[in-house]
């Protein structure tokens, strides 16, 4: 077991010790580590990113057919119906956001790096984001179309789900970060989560509607990029605070 | 006094059913609210003497 | 001033001590919610004139309005005791934060309860979504999330400190909140007839709105000592003072 | 020798039972500690404690006679845990689980990656998804780590489970070389550890029986 990379070792060892010469970790590094991994993981697994898509793509379809197919009628509740279920869809694939995590013990490894747990939690959300939001927000046009809704509303339906999923996703790990621990989550995070989702929801909804109806939308959108503001900076703190409360048991 | 007689009181201004109803109902909730903390004291307390009696018999 | 302070606040983290000093001051407060609650409730109902607008069923605001202040001020109250709790590791402040969930959870009820009778006379419908009403109805669900999630936990310290995240990541978003609903509200609805806001109420209106208010605050105050005092009795079993308290009781 | 971690007065309570109180110990530089006890003793909630991960505690611990907490992110940059669960994503293959680890303390490149893991023997699985490998392969995917982290205090839960009897002897001279050039090393096993340096163990779950029986 023993070979000549170990006195190489035995000598970096005295080095951290005592601190010198710039061998402290990075947490630069730390961050672009576990965004590849998780990437990679995804890639790996790449059914899991098509499926909070089926379910966007299925549950808008449902209300034509739970309601009416009539297209005046669909342009009125396109934008609401459009943010309903991507609000739904980016929740239902934020229950397993850490839940692999805990499971095979690499989350304890997180929270014992030398490095702000708030900033390995922004990796695994953007992450998060990058496999359901962003998709989600590219989907939603095309759904849109069959929606009926206005040709004037396309674009800000675009951009609020541009400002707004990110939010989600943020606000959403808080809630994954306190259930991973239990055994049934599911339910849970979602009664947890979802009043917070309601100020994105009427944003985002209320943009589109006055886009549609010739109004301006630019405070809208400016709202919405407060709240992502607010959310980028404060819910990595809460959700790395909830997952060393789970850890605990 | 705002009102004439006790009837008219009951009855406010026709409205009678909604305000009692809002009345009631919170009377209920609250006396609810105080009563089941000191129902659990003596939950509590019956519970922890009847283990403290289990401990001293085994002991 | 300031050292007589922080020797207070480390006082209050000895449960033993909260307990013996809520013991006596729960009669006081007792008595005080009492009084205040009759006297309001008498004076509300039979004594302060009717609106000239809604006639007798504004009598429901001496309830309504002090379930809603204190359904706000208890959310408040939940949010600082779990930071505390959350920051100095201070027990007592984990058995207040978990003790005022419930309460305030009826105050929220009955915010909205009312508030629905109080709209069928007025409104002509039970339900209408009022801004406010529907600002207490998602209190009404963030209250049941921070609940829901205290009894989801096996140990009662991450359960408390779980609840405390959660209460204050609501803190934070209640105005958001109420600031989109309200603006939602206005977009839907322009110019409702508002429940509450009354054009320079008559002193023989809003006395007996204050002695509620006040008396409802008294009453909280006893519930919460109840249940913060039943907290201690059973997390603090093994320790010698409270099982010498029991020997004493029985 | 200089003292590398200690604890004073520690206590643990969890679930309304007292795991251990009145514990102290001091581990200098180059002594290996065990911690020893029968099933629910608290040996994983101490070493839990020692890790930082569990922070309901009373007492103090102290690393290079500073407390904790003064500098936390110096006593995680020295630390190396490896816990019950070996921390293997089972998607991907160890040398990308090896480099997620590295990149969280100092980036090893594919050389160093590849030298370490044929230290655990696991030369030609290099760049196999784990979930083809066994237990205890991904127990040594995990053990890995302690040839690329250059960290002086290891804390190792229950190492050699799921390893063969050849790994064992493998790890117990890793242990003692560690310890022989300065390092500490403390770990749980119910496995009877043969080291040819000085082995210290805290005994838990013995002394404190008696005292719930008598609460």
């Amino acid at each position: 077991m023993m070979n000549d990379a170990t006195p190489r070792l035995a000598q970096k060892k005295q080095h951290i010790i005592r601190r010198e010469e710039g061998m402290q970790v990075s947490s630069w590094h730390a961050f672009t580590g576990t965004l590849k991994r998780d990437l990679l993981l995804v890639f790996r697994r790449r059914s899991d990113v098509v499926n909070p898509l089926l379910f966007f793509s299925i549950a808008v379809t449902l209300f034509p057919l739970g309601i009416s197919p009539e297209p005046d009628f669909l342009a009125q509740i396109a934008a609401g119906v459009l943010w309903v279920s991507a609000l739904l869809a980016t929740l239902l694939s934020l229950d397993s956001l850490f839940q692999q995590d805990m499971a095979d013990g690499s989350l304890e490894q997180l929270v014992i790096s030398p490095h702000p747990l708030a900033v390995m939690v922004l990796a695994k959300v953007l992450v998060h984001w990058l496999v359901t939001g962003l998709p989600l927000t590219l989907l939603a046009p095309m759904l849109a179309v069959m929606m009926f809704l206005p040709e004037e509303g396309y674009s800000t339906l675009f951009l609020t789900l541009l400002l707004g999923t990110p939010t989600l996703s943020l606000v959403g790990a808080i809630g994954a970060a306190l259930t991973v621990g239990l055994r049934r989550t599911g339910v849970l995070m979602t009664l947890l989560i979802l009043p917070l989702y309601i100020p994105v929801l009427i944003f985002g909804t209320g943009a589109v509607v006055s886009a549609v109806n010739g109004m301006a939308v630019a405070g809208h959108l400016a709202i919405m990029g407060a709240m992502l503001m607010t959310a980028l900076v404060m819910a990595p703190l809460a959700a790395g605070a909830a997952l060393r409360i789970s850890l605990n048991g | 006094m705002y009102f004439d007689s006790f009837s008219e009181f009951l009855n406010m201004g026709g409205h009678g059913l909604y305000v009692w109803m809002a009345y009631g109902l919170s009377a209920v909730l609250l006396i609810i609210n105080v009563v089941q903390p000191v129902m659990h004291k003596r939950q509590l307390i019956k519970e922890q003497m009847r283990k403290l009696r289990r401990e001293q018999k085994t002991s | 001033m300031w050292k007589t302070f922080v020797a207070w606040f480390h006082r209050m983290g000895s449960p033993k001590w909260f307990y013996e000093i809520s013991g006596r001051w729960i009669p006081w407060f007792a008595a005080a919610a009492v009084l205040l609650i009759a006297v309001g409730t008498v004076w509300g109902l039979a004594f302060a004139p009717a609106d000239y607008q809604q006639g007798n069923s504004f009598r429901i605001i001496y309830i309504h309005v002090p379930a809603a202040i204190l359904a706000q001020s208890i959310f408040f109250l939940m949010a600082i005791a779990g930071g505390i709790g959350l920051i100095w590791k201070m027990k007592v402040a984990d058995m207040v934060a978990k003790s005022c969930a419930p309460f305030g959870a009826t105050m929220t009820f009955i915010a909205l309860f009312t508030g629905a009778i109080w709209g069928k006379p007025t409104w002509g419908a039970w339900w209408v979504w009022d801004a406010r009403l529907t600002s207490m109805l998602i209190l009404l669900f963030l209250y049941f999330g921070v609940i829901a999630l205290q009894s989801a936990f096996d140990s009662k310290q991450s359960a408390a400190r779980a609840s405390a995240i959660l209460s204050l990541v609501g803190i934070v978003n209640i105005p958001i909140i109420k600031y989109s609903v309200e603006w939602w509200n206005t977009l839907h609805q322009p110019a409702t007839f508002k429940l509450t806001e009354k054009p320079a109420m008559p002193a023989e209106m809003w006395m007996p709105l204050l002695v509620m208010v006040v008396g409802f605050y008294c009453l909280f105050a006893v519930i919460l000592m109840l249940r913060t005092r039943n907290e201690i009795l059973e997390r603090e079993k093994r320790t010698h003072w409270v099982q010498g308290l029991l020997s004493k009781e029985s | 020798m200089q003292e590398l971690l200690s604890g004073q007065n520690l206590a643990c309570e969890r679930d309304d039972r007292l795991l251990f109180s009145k514990l102290d110990f001091k581990l200098h530089c180059g002594e290996v500690l065990q911690i020893a006890g029968p099933n629910g003793s608290g040996k994983t909630s101490l070493l839990r404690i020692l890790a930082g991960l569990l922070p309901d505690f009373d007492g103090t611990l102290f690393f290079q006679g500073k407390p904790v907490q003064s500098d936390s992110d110096h006593f995680r940059e020295n630390l190396l845990f490896i816990g019950h669960q070996p921390g293997i994503k089972l998607n991907l293959t160890p040398e990308e689980n090896l480099r997620w680890y590295q990149s969280l303390y100092h980036p090893a490149d594919t050389d160093q990656i590849y030298q370490a893991l044929a230290q655990v023997k696991l030369t030609g699985f290099e760049d196999v998804p784990c979930y083809t490998l066994s237990a205890g392969q991904h127990r040594r995917v995990a053990l890995a780590r302690l040839f690329l982290h250059a960290a002086p205090l290891w804390i190792l839960d229950e190492p050699f489970t799921a390893i063969d009897q050849g790994g064992v002897k493998e790890i117990e001279q890793l242990i003692a070389d560690h310890a022989q050039q300065g390092g500490s090393v403390i770990l749980t096993t119910h496995h009877n550890l043969s080291l040819p340096v000085e082995l210290n163990v805290i005994q838990l779950g013995q002394s404190h029986q008696s005292e719930t029986e008598q609460a």
